[in-house]
């Protein structure tokens, strides 16, 4: 079966949608250009035309407004943001406007807009290009938000938000781009609220959004040579979030790490924590342990990112702590 | 010509008079009855209000601020789009929304336009394009995106941002002038500008007097005038709309007054932030007197005219009050279903669920590069 | 001893901290006008000048840029939004410059900023003018964020944040305003991440932030007569949080219900309850339960509202269930 | 007189000459001297990136618009206030930061400006009040703000944004113009339009070529100038300083041009996005060669002292790079430390413990009102 980088399965979905339905239309700073967004929009504005593929003025709160006016009007817009962080300027129209829309219109009106946020890391990105409020995102109701973690969901899940009916976040992390798995041709959905086990186990759960996954995965490798079997599960989507399939793990191995690649304090490793806590909480052989950013920006000095990121080694010490 | 400001106006005094050369009898009278429709609407909510204290949400009022909206309502189309701020009555006139389903809305009722979840500063009516809300300058982006869409479209429809100058001091509101101009959208941009934000004057939040000056340095088209004549606003956003339909972005910018509070029934002239003579001299320009003087003199009204469409609107008040009264109250609320979609007709139209389990989800790493 | 109402006590706050330092500046729409955001800022211009007491343009975003050079250079500045849903448009000015200044200059230049928002209730406010996200500035590192829910504690904490050194969000339930309790009228500090027990009890900690304490309080009452002796820990600051508190009271009691006046998802409710799970979560004698308000945003109509907005009897009944 | 634009500047072909008429040969020789100091730097930054790649973090390099900095570094004051964008060493050296810390910073060690914390895009130096960081517009209305504090504080100091043509584009700052103008802020916002934001050029960005018409439309005083004449830009920045101080806020546009890649020191023209024949145009009037040009002719400058020159320089460089490269790793962070103060020293002088618990906590209960 064929690979794709999750960079290319980003731009194969971007192109199907555009060439099933001419409603699909991608606005972002440099979404026209040869290079396209780290390649996944590259070749669009060729096929699609730059009107389809816009080019837009650095303004990403006239740019997100602007897609609620599309989306009412009929269209399903995709907008794409190099940086998580330039998006900042969009959450007025984010949470007062896109976010309540379905809401406040009773349901005759809904948007389905997707906001493509690439999350950076390393090479000294720094406090102004690295964040991830995928949490925050979560937390407003009315948005769906997806952290994949495969090329393949990305793919999936991308076409099931730009074929939705409801804003959706997808948040992209930079260092899995050049990462490549199996990728069908077709055009396919992942859904939201669906999580996957990516390696069963019987020992312990953890529990895994976006960026983590690939950690975990590596760290379960490292913890099966001590005797660990650990079931690493993802979840795909943080909003909805998979509550059956993380309960039915945690409830098999009866222990938990959550693991997140944002920031510690009411993040998502929190919610994932408390959902064990208040349906199974008094099951669990030892106490639960998060795996997170610190409660800090990013530094940029490559040694002091070294050790802001958690890597495989630390999800390691976190497994063997839990499993005492 | 001299440039219409706050200032001028002030300083002409007592408005020369409306011109009706030109006019159809129909349309002076399609005018007047709009403006004193709504008129009479706000005047019985403000006066049922606090009696009943069952009107439970805030109200912006839009007392003497009649004529901008009764032009635009004989213009905007159906399938046009219309979005517009917190001051929402005359809006969702000016798009043809029924008075029942906005009573109803503000009683907080099941049969409101929005089911009451959304009240008078948030109203919409989707069927007709109407969509309102509380946060400043949001409606004006919201719009610019709508026109984007019509000419990605390749439709003739336009869509309209109703506003007042307050929206002008948020940078949202030029990035949209930008872009509107950047692509020619078929947009109107109409700016009731009453002078103030809550109490805050204009001048005391904008150097200047000149907001369609700094429009125009962006591109758009812009149109400065005295807004409560309603013939020359008709005249007015008539000229604007036919040119945002033919790719000509433009701004509209109405100079009128706000009579009642900034929100709710109360009066809210204790706060002392305007001149009483002020307030005074706007009333003497009564947009609907002046139009009813004009009218009058031109044999189109009479007072036995008047008095039958005073009784039709206040029947048609009454009506509205008891459907508004005897609706039912909201179902409980399904949380979820309220605020995402239940269903998703196109993904399942256009796409293939696969079953993921026989697919290798291995991941090849490679490293990524610096940026 | 004296009582002043919530609203009079960030008043006698601001009026102390004009008068204790010149470098205190106020800014916001409407602040120098007689009503003075619901009594808040009343008779403030009269005394300390329209420069120091500023109305400001609706520009919420400049606002808060500005702050930041006003307190680089040596301000103190407090900025006022009547209601918190208008200072979305102030996210980047506080995500990407306010919350990580410090951190990125190595510590040589700080931040003291003050946000006060108000969090509208009741009476149709709706979903543009009603919402609370002072869980998305617990998870922002950088910042400091008060939830108080006495006028003691409100006065307190906007003295401490004033003449802190950080920038700190305060998050003003617009219910509390008009409630009153004893407040000292020296300028007193209330310290970051001190909670305290506003009722002590032996079955059950109610862990409480903001409008949800005098909830909890009088579901307390209801419930003692049911024999239920229920301790409510008022946790005052969402970040940092006291997490001591915390852990000393469930040590008691054994049970927990985590309170918060905002979304469920990824909230301070699930914060709350992690820290208790992966710091005691086997020592439960009962799993845990949030109370918090739906994933939804707030309706307008009045009998919605009351469906929507947690009150004395969910927190009895929450309590019950965990009580067995 | 016709508006300067970048088409006018085009059109006229190669810059009739730098002119030294008036200007002390100290003054053009400072500017020469910063100019050649920063593309030297620039150049060997340049060189040393990849090679080594020890300077982990993205840079902005400035080679061709090192102009505006050597006129503002000549003019600015250490308690003057500067805030920057992305593209920082150009405004860092402006503000007589010194070398080796920025050197430093760049490779992400403990003697860097910030201790490796912010590197490149974000670099501050807080002892001279120079600020940069990566988010556009941001300096803007930072350096807005600090403008308003001299102002209440009632000193002479001004504060000085640097930033290019793209950061117009953001609605911010039209919020910052518009208050600048309002309050008539000690405030230069100096704007280096280099025609392109990243890739995209401003014609596709912005309807017209006229950033200075829309501010003076919001009441700031506007400066449009061809950059590369460090003389000219000299007296129009030395100007524009003079008025700030005295309260009258300004806006200098600058047209220069960016010779390097956007980001990073590869060259980006493989994606094509200007024509080479636009970027020969400008090579052919390097600010640097212009001024030699007209200082050589004035006897202000030979080979001799250029060579001079250029061996100061290259020494000052070679010891930066060897500064940086010997200096120790950051010590391992504290976290919470790095993003929260650890003291609150006028809290502790200014307010009073008390303990709570000697007061009734009980509170009466009102109902509140309607809004
Ligand atoms: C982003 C934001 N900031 C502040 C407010 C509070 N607010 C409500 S109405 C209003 C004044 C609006 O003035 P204007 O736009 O001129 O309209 P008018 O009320 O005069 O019709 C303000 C500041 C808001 N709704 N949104
Ligand atoms: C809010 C935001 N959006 C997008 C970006 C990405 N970005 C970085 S530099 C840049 C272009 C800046 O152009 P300009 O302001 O003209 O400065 P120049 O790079 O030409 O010196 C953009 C869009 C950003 N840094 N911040
Ligand atoms: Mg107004
Ligand atoms: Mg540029």
């Amino acid at each position: 079966m064929r690979k794709l980088t999750y960079a290319q399965a980003i731009n194969e979905a971007l192109t199907q949608a555009m060439e099933l339905d001419d409603k699909v239309v991608v606005a972002g700073q440099l979404v026209d250009y040869k290079s396209g967004i780290f390649g996944t929009t590259t070749g669009l504005a060729e096929r699609y035309g730059t009107q389809r593929v816009e080019d837009y003025p650095v303004a990403e709160s006239l740019m997100t407004s602007a897609a609620i006016g599309q989306a009412v009007a009929g269209l399903r817009p995709v907008l794409v943001h190099q940086r998580l962080d330039f998006m900042f300027y969009s959450l007025d129209a984010i949470a007062n406007w896109m976010s309540l829309w379905r809401f406040k219109s009773q349901g005759q009106s809904s948007l389905p807009v997707t906001i493509r946020v690439i999350v950076g890391k390393g090479w000294g990105q720094g406090a102004q290009h690295s964040k991830s409020i995928h949490a925050w995102f979560a937390h407003l109701p009315g948005l769906r938000v997806a952290v994949p973690a495969t090329a393949y969901d990305c793919k999936g899940l991308i076409l099931e938000s730009i074929f939705g009916q409801d804003p959706t976040v997808i948040i992209e992390h930079r260092s899995l781009f050049s990462m490549s798995d199996e990728v069908p041709e077709m055009a396919y959905r992942v859904r939201f609220g669906q999580g996957v086990v990516r390696r069963p186990g019987q020992d312990i759960t953890f529990a895994a959004l976006g960026f983590m996954v690939p950690l975990a995965l590596r760290a379960a490798g490292k913890l099966a040579q001590e005797g660990i079997d650990m079931e690493v599960i993802d979840l795909r989507t943080a909003y909805p979030l998979d509550q059956r399939l993380l309960l039915r793990s945690v409830n098999k191995t009866k222990r938990l790490v959550a693991g997140d690649y944002g920031w510690h304090t009411a993040g998502m490793a929190a919610e994932i924590m408390a959902l064990v806590s208040e349906n199974m909480g008094r099951k669990l052989l030892a106490d639960p342990v998060r795996m997170t950013l610190p409660d800090s920006h990013t530094p940029m000095s490559a040694v002091l990112e070294e050790q802001y990121y958690p890597n495989e080694e630390d999800i390691c010490k976190a497994v063997r702590r839990v499993m005492g | 010509m001299n440039r219409v400001s706050r200032e001028s106006i002030r300083a002409q005094g007592r408005y020369p008079g409306v011109s009706l050369a030109g006019v159809a009898p129909e349309l002076a009278m399609a005018l007047y009855r709009f403006m004193l429709r709504l008129r009479r609407c706000e005047e019985s909510l403000i006066a049922e209000y606090h009696p009943a204290d069952q009107m439970r949400c805030p109200v912006h009022f839009c007392l003497g601020q009649e004529s901008v909206a009764a032009a635009l309502s004989l213009v905007i189309r159906p399938e046009d789009y219309l979005f517009c701020h917190h001051r929402t009555h005359n809006w969702y006139f000016a798009k043809g929304a029924p008075m029942k389903a906005l009573f109803a809305e503000m009683y907080g009722r099941a049969t409101g336009a929005n089911g009451g979840l959304s009240g008078s500063q948030e109203i919409s009516y989707p069927a007709l394009n109407f969509y309102g809300g509380a946060i400043l300058t949001g409606s004006v982006g919201i719009a610019t995106g709508a026109a984007r869409a019509q000419q990605l479209l390749g439709s003739d429809h336009i869509a309209v941002a109703g506003f007042g100058e307050g929206a002008t001091d948020e940078g949202a509101f030029w990035e949209a002038m930008n872009y509107a101009a950047l692509r020619r959208l078929p947009v109107v941009y109409l700016c009731e500008n009453n002078g103030y934000a809550t109490w805050s004057p204009q001048h005391k939040r904008q150097p200047q007097d000149n907001i369609s000056q700094k429009a125009a340095a962006f591109g758009v088209q812009t149109y400065t005038i005295f807004g409560n004549d309603a013939v020359l606003a008709h005249q007015t956003v008539s000229q604007a709309v036919a040119g945002a339909r033919a790719g000509q972005p433009a701004l509209v910018e109405a100079y009128t007054y706000r009579w009642n509070g900034h929100v709710g029934p109360e009066n809210d002239d204790v706060q002392n932030y305007r001149p009483l003579e002020e307030l005074a001299f706007w009333k003497d320009n009564d947009p609907i007197a002046l139009l009813e003087e004009a009218m009058t003199n031109a044999r189109l009204l009479d007072a036995a005219r008047k008095q039958a469409l005073e009784q039709e609107i206040a029947a048609e008040i009454a009506e509205a009050f008891a459907f508004a009264k005897q609706s039912p109250w909201p179902l409980p609320a399904d949380w979820r279903a309220l605020n995402y979609s239940q269903e998703t007709p196109r993904a399942d139209e256009l796409l293939s669920d696969v079953e993921s389990g026989q697919f290798d989800q291995h991941q090849d790493e490679a490293i990524p590069g610096p940026y």
